[in-house]
């Protein structure tokens, strides 16, 4: 017998092989929605933090920090921020941006009104308490 | 050149170099934000440099493929493209929505960009690499519809072949995912999960079917080798690349809110990730040694070797040194991170197009290859810029490495900012090597502008 | 060594069947041996919680279905020895007598399931059981594509689209059935049986 | 290509089903018993050690091939039943 290695039964390999793991990836991903809800404690988001989401994204806050390690590594780790600081701290630094301080690293002014700086926190607080596994980020630094 | 049609090609090649250069710039612009915090504020923060860099690296990424499959997909097929007219307005509108969507970025604040576009009416932005607003989005679909429907015409008038085939699965499959981007879930982890199914799905997962079919077509044309067993271990190759990647994703699941078991799929999945880059490596070398011709155009045979060992270094190792949960852990969101996504993107992805560019052009201008001086000049542009790549991925490494231990290790962990500070070194480093990869890029443009001389008479 | 399972007795290059299938089945084995060891090292984390969820398994219903399963391996041994003489309808036959026992292996294996899911138990219900789970499944949906890729070789061997001289189709799908038997071999104690 | 073939009353590959379906039985007997330990840790994982090797050469006939391939397969069971038995071994004090 000689060897047999045919591109058919490749393309068989590659198209089964696809359409398998595919198959596999969607029922962990149904059993995933189901449980997300839990998990992030779906019922705390609220229209506030609905909408301070729209303020984190209409602000592209993900091009500075990172947000549960995602984005940008410029700035700090923000996903524990209500953790780390409080919400008021969070208020009061947004507010006083930009530093000025020259040579440092500068964060735009936003211009946010009281109701959008509340939104914001409140979407962070909802952020700071879903159940990351082994409660990531490594510690209260982010 | 064999079929007239292929020199739609050409302007997608010319634009993607144009806006490559672009994406090196405003780099630049932010590796230097990151020693010199201030530099260009307020007139360019660095959220707005990051989205310019990242947004014109997928254009310009795009522009390639599109310009790949005008010259491959006629060839291939061995008949004319379906419709060369249809190429050449869509290229005009992506290149024009494009350059909108940077000036929108760089001329308004984003939140008034949003609130201009319509973002209210669907909200999809301010989401990393899918910054880009409602209308660009929606410009982005139309095109790659038009696109698909063009090339997979031409296909289907034409001769099927594997890598064809291939080719329009990784594009199709590209336009697919894409869809994803239009879908903003009100609770972050969902958004998230969802998120990763564009940007996970994309690069390690279809566009990979592109890079293969790209590659297996310059080797074939510039080795002569059989090509039964060029495809066939393309087949093989993807196949791996699914096999892994597709539950691969869930190295992203870890630790964003998702379900625990997330850390032993993906763990174990991204783990065997590195295989079928490790195989198109030793495929890429295997099939140039068993050359049955010697091609004219060294540059794109170093082009495409390289592709192989940058896609398996930046792609294979350097994702595998923190995919496995345990570690990243400890890495995930850090400059480890960075440093991965540089030398994956400009091994796999940049130079694929580049390898492509480098074969295609000379052929698209009248010649099977430039003149040994010209080559000479790009060969030399393709060292800068991958060893520059290479230095600049060490030292976001270090950087990292840094990083996590003063940030996360220990019992008294620095600030985020003071941590950065200790870090400054690395950063200037990378700055510098920077620099070195512009000039690189430099000289592969004006590797095309060299003179004639002892070109090679056209095929 | 006695052998009529093949017509000769030489050694060969590559093993039974289409080269690309034992890349796929290579693969394969790689990952369930990654997710065997994972196992392995997550119990010796937690003992005692392994040993206590391991008693709640059916063990004899596992222990059926690898009888079961090497049962249907053996029908593909004869399938590829019936199709060596070139008898493509007992090959056919054999083939058929195999997915039906992939068929009685999924049967069992969903009241199994069913069993699990009624009590409550989920992927998310502790780290045994997302192993447990994990690892049956994904094993399952192995033979479904097994029992898949019979399908097509008993279809084309019933056609007579195999001969004594070609049946490297029959040799590949053979290839993947008993890596599907191998694996559960393992599976079985290691989740069933060892405390 | 067809060498006269000689009729038996069982075929080899008839044996090797027999034994591994009572090696089967045998882990499960075990099994029933409630044993546990380290011994029989290590019989249970031999036996199906064993069976690998079984099914690997014998159903899936590489035992006729190159031993590159066989090495592929011994190499991958050894890796993992070692690896198993380490991390076993882990917990026994």
């Amino acid at each position: 017998m000689s060897e047999t290695f045919t591109k058919s039964m490749a393309r068989n390999i590659f198209y089964g092989g696809a359409v398998f793991f595919f198959l596999l990836f969607l029922a962990l991903t149904f059993d995933t929605v189901q449980s997300v809800p839990k998990r992030s404690h779906s019922e705390g988001v609220t229209d506030s933090v609905i909408r301070g989401k729209h303020i984190w994204e209409t602000r592209d806050c993900i091009g500075c920090h990172t947000l549960l390690g995602e984005g940008a590594y410029f700035a700090p780790e923000l996903g524990n921020v209500y953790k780390r600081r409080g919400g008021e701290f969070i208020k009061a630094w947004i507010r006083a941006q930009p530093t000025g301080a020259p040579g440092r690293r500068q964060m735009p002014q936003f211009n946010l009104t009281d109701q959008q700086l509340d939104d914001l926190v409140n979407f962070l607080k909802w952020t700071s308490e879903i159940n990351t596994t082994r409660n990531w980020p490594p510690n209260i630094e982010g | 050149m064999q079929y007239k049609s292929q020199a739609v090609a050409k302007p997608y090649f010319i634009a993607a170099i144009g806006l490559f250069v672009g994406q090196i710039l405003f780099g630049l612009i932010m590796g230097y934000q990151y020693v010199v915090g201030d530099f260009l504020f307020p007139a360019i923060p660095f959220n707005v440099a990051r989205m310019v860099h990242t947004n014109l690296l997928i254009v310009w990424i795009l522009f390639g493929f599109m310009g790949a499959a005008y010259y491959l997909i006629p060839e291939e097929a061995e008949t004319e493209l379906f419709s060369p007219k249809l190429a050449w307005i869509m290229f005009w509108i992506f290149l024009v929505a494009g350059a909108l969507t940077i000036v929108g970025y760089l001329a308004v604040p984003y939140a008034t960009l949003a609130k201009m576009t319509g973002n209210d009416i669907l909200a999809t932005m301010g989401r990393e690499f899918l910054e880009q607003p409602l209308p660009t989005k929606v410009g982005i679909v139309i095109v790659a519809l038009a696109f698909l429907f063009n090339i997979s015409m031409t296909v289907l008038k034409g001769r099927k072949t594997s890598i064809s085939l291939v080719l329009l699965l990784g594009l199709w499959g590209l336009a697919i995912f894409f869809l994803f981007s239009f879908y903003n879930p009100s609770n972050l982890v969902m958004d998230k999960y969802f998120w990763w199914w564009t940007v996970h799905l994309w690069v390690e997962g279809v566009w990979e079917l592109i890079l293969g079919a790209m590659l297996a077509f310059v080797l074939i044309k510039i080795t002569g080798v059989d090509r039964e067993v060029i495809e066939k271990w393309l087949y093989i190759i993807i196949a791996m690349t699914l096999i892994t990647g597709i539950i691969g994703t869930g190295h992203h699941y870890f630790w964003i809110g998702t379900p625990e078991y997330w850390q032993w799929f993906g763990s174990v999945f991204s783990a065997l990730e590195p295989i079928p880059f490790f195989m198109m490596t030793v495929f890429a070398f295997n099939m140039v040694n068993r050359r049955r011709r010697e091609h004219p155009n060294k540059a794109a045979t170093l082009w495409a070797l390289g592709t192989s060992v940058m896609a398996f270094l930046g792609a294979g190792v350097w994702g595998f040194l923190h995919t496995l949960s345990p570690v990243n852990f400890y890495t995930h969101g850090t400059q480890i991170t960075a440093a991965h996504g540089h030398l994956s993107f400009y091994g796999a992805y940049a130079m694929v197009n580049l390898t492509m560019i480098s074969y295609a052009m000379p052929m698209l201008r009248g010649r099977s290859a430039n003149s040994g001086s010209a080559q000479i000049m790009e060969m030399w542009s393709f060292w800068l810029m991958t060893v520059s790549m290479v230095f600049i991925t060490l030292f976001l490494t270090a950087a990292g490495i840094l990083q996590i231990w003063l940030q996360r290790m220990g019992t008294t962990p620095l600030g985020f900012m003071a941590a950065q500070d200790q870090v400054m070194l690395f950063y200037w480093l990378r700055e510098i090597t920077g620099f070195v990869f512009l000039i690189g890029l430099v000289l592969y443009i004006w590797s095309f502008f060299c003179k004639k001389g002892t070109a090679q008479a056209a095929a | 060594m006695i052998n009529n399972t093949s017509t000769s007795h030489e050694i060969h290059a590559t093993p039974p069947g289409d080269l690309a299938i034992w890349f796929f089945i290579f693969a394969e084995l790689l990952a369930f041996g990654v997710f065997f060891v994972a196992y392995a090292f997550a119990r010796a984390h937690n003992v005692a919680l392994f040993d206590e969820s391991q008693q709640h398994l059916n063990r004899t219903s596992g222990a059926i279905n690898t009888l079961v399963l090497i049962t249907s391996s053996y029908f593909m041994v004869r399938a590829v020895a019936a199709i060596k003489q070139g008898l493509s309808r007992e090959c056919a036959r054999w083939i058929a007598a195999a997915i039906g026992m992939g068929g009685v292996f999924l049967v069992i294996k969903l009241f199994e399931f069913h069993a699990k899911f009624s009590a409550g138990i989920s992927l998310s219900t502790n780290t045994f059981y997302m192993f447990y789970l994990s690892l049956t499944i994904f094993h399952f949906m192995h033979v479904i594509l097994g029992m898949v890729i019979l399908a097509a070789v008993m279809l084309k061997a019933r056609g007579g689209g195999y001969s004594a001289e070609n049946h490297t189709g029959v040799e590949t799908g053979a290839s993947y059935w008993h890596m599907v038997d191998l694996l559960w071999i393992i599976l079985f104690p290691l989740v069933y049986v060892i405390h | 290509m067809d060498t006269p073939h000689k009729p038996h009353f069982i075929r080899p590959c008839t044996f090797i089903w027999l034994a591994l379906m009572l090696l089967t039985g045998s882990t499960y007997a075990i099994g029933e018993a409630g044993l546990g330990g380290l011994a029989i840790m290590l019989i249970v994982l031999g036996t199906a050690a064993l069976k690998v090797q079984m099914v690997a050469n014998y159903f899936m006939g590489l035992r006729r091939t190159r031993w590159l391939w066989r090495g592929i397969v011994l190499g991958w069971l050894l890796l993992v039943t070692g690896l198993i038995t380490i991390a076993y071994l882990t917990t026994v004090k």
